[in-house]
């Protein structure tokens, strides 16, 4: 905890879920992250959307490779297994895990250092893989936990606290996943809490690897003037392109939309997302459009958030290629693993 | 004509060598030779030499005929099968005098009066092919068969038997059953009207491969894994540990997958790297499946970083290294043994992990499974250091049985129930006193839930910057090893010395230094043996270190690793052992272990004759 | 009020702590003491124990007055200045009895009068900064200021002296030197009216720090690169190496930046991660620049693959390895020796590398630029094992001094003209007997061109899979080896005793260990002293390993490193090396070290109680 | 060499260039690949293309990880220096030696699975990092070395020799490059040396990073019926978009072009690139165009060849970024590079 005598992510009422639980038993033990820091917010936001998801805790599996981003695990939903990894290696790790028993969410948390730098490779192929998870970097563009070198996310012009500028062009994860065909795409912003969880509610519930970057400012090493990751300049540049709120299964829609600015997508467990575009000519479903939309925004220092891109019905999800049985595979019974003494009897007859 | 090698003493006990051009083929034929040889009765090895190319380089096949049924390689060749131009000279100087050299004859051979001590046999086989088959590369495939056809009649081989394996293998496509058959024939006949044939060295019926397969370690190992239960394999492709995985998805294909539905009951996953294989193995193991990543040296310096993890985090995990030569790329189709001190202590900070040492593609099979109840037992990285002569070459070895009664050692895992009957769980404190502790599986319930991590955590398993909790669980890890010492297989021990002089060796250097203690007996020299199966070592071994006065390690590396892991796991006092080394890259042949001790017991300063700088 | 301390022999012989949370700016107050006192002429040390955290968690500083001038940490605290609540308890704990707690008494601590064997000085610290400052981040950072005005107060710390380091710090910013100034005057003046000062123990003016300066091991090791001439540093951040590569950075910014052009004679490239840090390193040594990486433990087990590559293919490279707390991410903040095992045989395959180990800041500093030279003179990498008590605290050591005559050895490079001369060039050709070859830079003529590969090549440079060619380089890189041990730094060799009761220790070991032979000695035991500076191990290390009967091995880290690496890599008999371990991640004190060697001597059996498997 | 006899890369005369060399004295040590194997030809194509461009042999580096394309480097231009890396890590190497040389030409030779799998990590940042090369991927979507396994690039529904189905989707260097912000794009055809070696020249000429994916079949494991990557498939799904001839310097525009319909670019060392566009509503120098294009004819399985994007105004080249010395930091004379005794003496005050 901090100094600066900093609330434990607080709730006015207790109300409980489906399950009975409160929003405080999906709390984990106390962060240790700078006072402020964004990726406390996300925090909080995680532990929302798994209260009203009505997640149970033994459900839900939590990775993480290494940096202030990944000790965030251990701040939510203390009744989950954890898993903090090396530096950049969570995905492979939770592509094993994943393979091992397919009946469990996953939700991976990560840091632009972690995933854009030693981490590239293992992120882009659980994204070829399309292991399903949920994938949320916590971008900063900085390296928080080292106390505050560039990420490969800083953007050109972006001036560090001790005053470098950086040079290189900023990978963007959204165009990055984009390129390579990610079946859930997403940006928002820790500050924003009313946007962030229905995002993070359909990442869970999505039959494949979904994306979320989230930025998420550094107050210690990356929140001054001429940062191009400090809260003003992200709110300042941060544009909504396209509202998602998350149906479950049973639940019936409350509000109507109006016809035509709005789109419904079916996830394969029966929750419903609500698309609600506030730019007109984006089509969250065409992923050459969506790329070209967020592209030119970027161009224009303009950070498109929302969900950008979604395809439900792709069929590259890992276990869908590997057609793994239902049962998980770590629990299928030994017995129908071993072939036994007469099948391995008849298989010698092949070396004699 | 020069005399040839006399006969009586070597029928059943000679060596044929096959020179050929990678990507022709040749292979089919060699091994054709090779299986019928044993299908006679009459054990024999087959040894592959290749090149690290797929196409249009060297490469040898070796075949040893062992009436006495030795597993090393002979290092003297009685015939040579010269059938590249490019490596003709080398192959003709490698043939024993007396011995025989077979060469296609289409072609004159200025160069062939070179030797007047063989015996030069030519064979027109293009000629022969030509005249009967069209297709370029149809004639390439089937001269393979020709030359076939032609040791057949000089081996004196038994038709019906080769005729049975060409039905095997060609039943369903009857066209190349036919013309196979035929250049079999061409060859065969040829050999039988123009040369005098059986050659004094040929193969006559016996009853010693009864019971016996011939089977490559990695095949058996893949198999291994399959009745071991493993469901997730990852990997990245590299030689010679591919087929490791090839030969478990191919059983997988054929044991897993569900008749009606078609669904799979186990998942290979080719990673994008050796890191993120590793990474995957203990995801899922860490998730509750067996699973397991085959490598080869390369790959373990990859995996450094997650071993230590896996260390120190304890989750399970067994790796198949299938050592090759190195340092860094090295000669990737060649064997040695010199990642033995890389696994033993892989990855930074206080490290030591568990390692096993096939000696013959049975022992893979059995070692697979071992491996699996130690790594769960034991919750560690359990490493199988197999290498490329035990993996890719086809061993005889025993058939393999399946005891119905086995059951999985899966460790201290506990289930919901038990948890339930646990006021509390904390996934490292060690309650049995056996420095082995509990642990949950994701999903099992929240009251099991606990956090993994390779940073600093004590017995709780809560994060923690104490000195004193940290270096409570880093000696119980301590300790820990030591209960594996417990848990791993027992060394190997032959007696038959005065138990003062004796032979320490592991994994395939076994067939050498087994024929050096036979030949060194019937120079009346005694010499006890210990073959070491596994690290750490056991009681026994220090024990019989302990009783020997004068003690030879061999192995197969330039540093002496296996007698460093000895020096300084055990507490030998390192004079009294002696390296005897080979890292050619060949498998290993008995003659340098007989040499060496012969000539160290002739004259004693011998003995210590060992640079002053680092371990041997 | 208990006794205090009894005085006269305690003046400049003391240590105080200070207990704070991080990110809240304390590192100043506390440096700016610790320099008060090295300024005032008295030998001093200063220790950081902080978390793996960058803000709110528990963190320490600790200042050893050490008139007699010990570089090791002491084991007591003498005056504890309590400023984090939360630790407040076990701080209280550690005090000596008859010590000193300062606590800030802004509000009431019912906690407090727990031990009646120590003196509690309160100071409403808060109190005193909310009158008069305001801003909640500027008064935690002048509460800091304040209670050094109170230590200064109490230890009798000359005023002009302090006032001098303010300026030096805040010169440039008026109203920051005001603040400061404001708040020191605070504290010291309450303490003044409120406390007694000067306590017994205090500091007075001595004359011991002439000549002398306090720099930190990565500072100076960055400087060494400077110095020697490296152009190209690539790295990857991580704990506690990342000083290392800032300092060079600043120094390169500062002294390689072209006045009129801007343009700047250095490269610093923050890679991706670690395994592109080293091949960065490799390709610019490769094309002829001084390059060199800065890590720890993770760093090198990613590295693994590529230093083999280094290794075989025999390209120069310059590797820090900031040592901290493993296995895996470890504990990050703490300091640790647990790499050595690894350095020296890192990748797979028969590989061995050549290590330097500097004992404290100054010696980094000469050892930077004597790893480029061995690592360009013998063609292979070069590892610098300093660790993080070495690298990220201040250490008192003489000024550094450069030779304006130095020219750095760059090692067997042939010009274009010196390859017109040859007729021919060959990459691993042996010319001078000293098993180091003969290489060129690209770019120099298409002459000297010629192929590097980690894959099998013969003494001509060209690929092979043939064993003698192979086995030929093999066994010259073995041979290299034993020429580094020429060019390697000796240890250093202090006598004092009978010659046959010795302790070998190595890097920042060092202090501990020379203050417990003046313990000793004062009790009448005399021992001999041999530091490891370098691996491969010299004839001098040989000769005083065998004349000592009884050698203690002193070492931080679980498994003995030092002691398994003498053991494999001398003839020194295994049994006469005695291991003493610390590995709590904090550095050594003296006393394990008296205790275990006075214990040894009273019951011989002790000497050789150690457990049977494993080296320690 | 090969058992069916191949011939040795053969030239019918033998016309020397400006440094009065013949092609054969660009050439290196013979193939050991398979017959017909794309790899040679385009071994052959960067033989034409140095010694079209008079490059002194020493003046050029050449560079590799692991794999038979990886090989290559060894069968042209033995007069220059080549370091075969460790798998997938070659462009750690060529951004160091860059580094202490800024002076050579830098070219990079690498396979799919090199670059896509174990290497995507340094693929990505030699990207971003701009490092001035040629980079240059032999893809045949398998491993050709470790006999045939699917590489990254495999595409969905591509059938393996053994039979087996590839089911995940393929990484497209060329999407990736343009996702990255690369300043040099191409892609090519083994079999299509004329287009080859002028993208060959201008890369090798390029400021920066130059990237061309070379579609290079392997007749030994992927030639097949069934395969996307056989030269009959390549052949039927290949759209050259973009020629594009390379003027030296010196040399003046022979052909005059119809107005319009090409663009001319000009390169630092003053070398021009006319580009030539088979199909009107395409510009190469609009990064975001380009890649909407490209990926628009992928969907139909179409491979878009030529000069991709080329933006030689760029300023994110390493050592613009890094403001290095004109003189290569390895012939920095070491008087310039060590501060000397005066100035540690003066350095020293800091830490009294
Ligand atoms: C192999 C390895 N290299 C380096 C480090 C040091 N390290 C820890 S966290 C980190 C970067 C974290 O940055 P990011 O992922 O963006 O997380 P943030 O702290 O910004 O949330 C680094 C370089 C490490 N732990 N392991
Ligand atoms: C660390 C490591 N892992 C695995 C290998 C084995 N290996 C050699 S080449 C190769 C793949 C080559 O594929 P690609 O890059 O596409 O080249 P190609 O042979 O297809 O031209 C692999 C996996 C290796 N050499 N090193
Ligand atoms: S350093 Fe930055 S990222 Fe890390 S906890 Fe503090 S604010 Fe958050
Ligand atoms: S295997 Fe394929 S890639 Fe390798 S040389 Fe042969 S054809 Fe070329
Ligand atoms: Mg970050
Ligand atoms: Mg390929």
């Amino acid at each position: 905890m901090s100094f600066i005598n900093k609330p434990k992510v607080a709730h006015p009422s207790l109300p409980k879920n489906a399950l009975g639980l409160t929003r405080r038993q999906y709390e984990g033990s106390m962060s240790t992250l700078c006072a402020g820091c964004g990726h406390d917010s996300i925090t909080a936001a995680i532990i929302e959307a798994c209260w009203e998801l009505d997640m149970r805790p033994e459900q839900l599996v939590k990775l993480s490779g290494i940096g202030c981003s990944s000790k965030t695990t251990a701040y939510f939903v203390s009744g989950s297994h954890g898993f903090n990894a090396v530096h950049g290696r969570m995905p492979s790790i939770a592509s094993g895990a994943n393979a091992a028993n397919r009946e469990l969410t996953y939700i991976g948390i990560s840091g632009d250092g972690d995933s854009l730098s030693i981490g590239m490779g293992q992120l882009v192929h659980a994204i070829r893989r399309n292991v399903s998870m949920l994938y949320l970097i916590e971008n900063n563009g900085v390296y928080g936990l080292t106390k505050g070198q560039f990420s490969a996310s800083a953007d050109i012009g972006s001036q560090a606290k001790r005053g470098e500028v950086n040079r290189s062009p900023p990978i963007d994860p959204v165009l990055l996943a984009l390129s390579l065909g990610a079946t859930f795409v997403a940006r928002s912003f820790s500050g924003d809490k009313a946007q962030l969880v229905p995002l993070i509610k359909a990442g869970l519930r999505h039959n494949g690897f979904a994306l979320i970057d989230v930025l998420s400012p550094c107050v210690t090493f990356n929140d001054h003037e001429g940062s191009t990751k400090s809260y003003t300049f992200t709110r300042e540049h941060y544009h909504a392109a396209m509202e998602a709120d998350f149906v479950a299964p049973q639940q019936s829609i409350s509000v109507d939309y109006p016809l035509g600015e709005s789109t419904e997508v079916q996830l394969h467990d029966g929750s419903r997302v609500i698309l609600r575009k506030l730019d007109a000519n984006y089509d969250p479903t065409d992923r050459g459009a969506a790329y070209a939309y967020i592209e030119g925004k970027l161009k224009h220092n303009e950070y498109v958030t929302g969900l950008i891109h979604i395809n439900e019905s792709s069929s590259t999800e890992f276990h869908t290629v590997n057609r793994t049985s239902q049962t998980p595979l770590n629990r299928v019974p030994f017995e129908r693993l071993t072939p036994g003494s007469a099948a391995l009897e008849k298989l010698m007859a092949r070396y004699r | 004509m020069p005399s040839s090698v006399s006969a009586p003493d070597r029928v059943n006990d000679f060596v044929v060598k096959f020179a050929n051009v990678n990507g022709t083929g040749s292979a089919s034929a060699n091994s054709l030779i090779m299986k019928t040889i044993f299908r006679m009765g009459v054990p024999v090895t087959g040894k592959n030499y290749f090149p690290s190319n797929i196409q249009g380089l060297p490469t040898w096949y070796e075949i040893r005929v062992t009436r006495d049924g030795h597993a090393a390689r002979s290092s003297r060749v009685d015939i040579m099968v010269a059938m590249n131009a490019e490596t003709y000279q080398r192959d003709v100087r490698e043939v024993v005098s007396g011995g025989y050299l077979i060469y296609d004859s289409t072609w004159p051979r200025s160069t062939l009066l070179q030797r007047g001590d063989i015996n030069v046999l030519g064979v027109p086989l293009a000629q022969l092919v030509n005249e009967n088959f069209d297709g370029v590369r149809n004639r390439i495939l089937l001269k393979n068969i020709a030359y076939a056809g032609v040791i057949a009649a000089l081996l004196d081989l038994d038709l019906t038997v080769i005729d049975a394996l060409l039905r095997e293998s060609y039943g369903k496509k009857p066209k190349l059953l036919d013309s196979n058959s035929r250049a079999l024939k061409l060859g065969y006949e040829h050999a039988k009207r123009h040369l005098s044939c059986p050659l004094p060295l040929h193969v006559k019926h016996l009853d010693k491969t009864r019971g016996y397969i011939m089977i490559d370690g990695n095949t058996a190992a893949g198999l291994g894994c399959v009745y071991a239960g493993a469901t997730v394999g990852a990997w990245y492709p590299i030689t010679p540990s591919t087929s490791l995985m090839d030969a478990f998805k191919g059983f997988c294909e054929r044991y897993r997958v569900d008749a009606d539905t078609g669904e799979r009951n186990f998942a290979v996953i080719q990673a994008e790297d050796e890191l993120a294989a590793i990474g995957m193995v203990l995801g899922a193991a860490w998730n509750g499946a067996r699973a397991f990543t085959p490598t080869s040296g390369p790959g373990i310096s990859l995996m450094n970083e997650f071993i230590g993890l896996a260390y120190y985090a304890e989750v399970p995990a067994v790796i198949f290294d299938v050592q090759r030569v190195g340092p860094s790329t090295g000669m990737p189709t060649r064997t040695q043994q010199a990642d033995i001190l890389l696994c033993a202590y892989a990855s930074h900070g206080d490290t030591r992990h568990v390692l096993l040492f096939p000696a013959n593609a049975e022992e893979c099979f059995y070692m697979a499974v071992k491996a699996f109840d130690l790594a769960e037992r034991l919750q560690t990285p359990v490493f199988v250091l197999s290498d490329l002569d035990i993996g890719m070459n086809d061993w005889m070895c025993r058939e393999l049985k399946w005891d119905d009664a086995y059951q999985p050692d899966r460790g201290k895992v506990l289930s919901e129930q038990e948890l339930a009957s646990l006021d509390k769980f904390y996934r490292y404190v060690d309650r049995d006193e056996d420095a082995i502790t509990y642990r949950t599986l994701p999903g099992t319930s929240s009251k099991g839930a606990y956090f993994t991590r390779g940073s600093g955590h004590n017995q709780y398993g809560g994060y923690t910057e104490d000195s004193t909790e940290y270096q409570f669980v880093l000696d119980r890890l301590k300790r820990k090893f030591v209960t594996a010492a417990r848990y791993v297989p027992e060394p190997e021990i032959l007696g038959g010395g005065d138990g003062k002089l004796g032979i320490v060796s592991v994994g395939s250097c076994d067939g050498a230094v087994r024929e050096a203690i036979e030949v060194l007996a019937r120079q009346k020299i005694a010499v006890d043996y210990m073959r070491i199966k596994a690290f750490p070592f056991t009681q026994q071994v220090e024990t019989w270190l302990a009783s020997h006065t004068t003690i030879f390690v061999v192995e197969q590396n330039r540093d002496a690793q296996l007698r460093a892991l000895l020096t300084l796991e055990t507490q030998v006092e390192k004079s009294k052992l002696h390296s005897i080394l080979s890292y050619s890259g060949f498998p290993m042949s008995c003659d340098p272990i007989v040499d060496r001790i012969r000539a160290s017991l002739a004259e004693e300063p011998r003995l210590s004759a060992v640079p002053a700088k680092g371990p041997r």
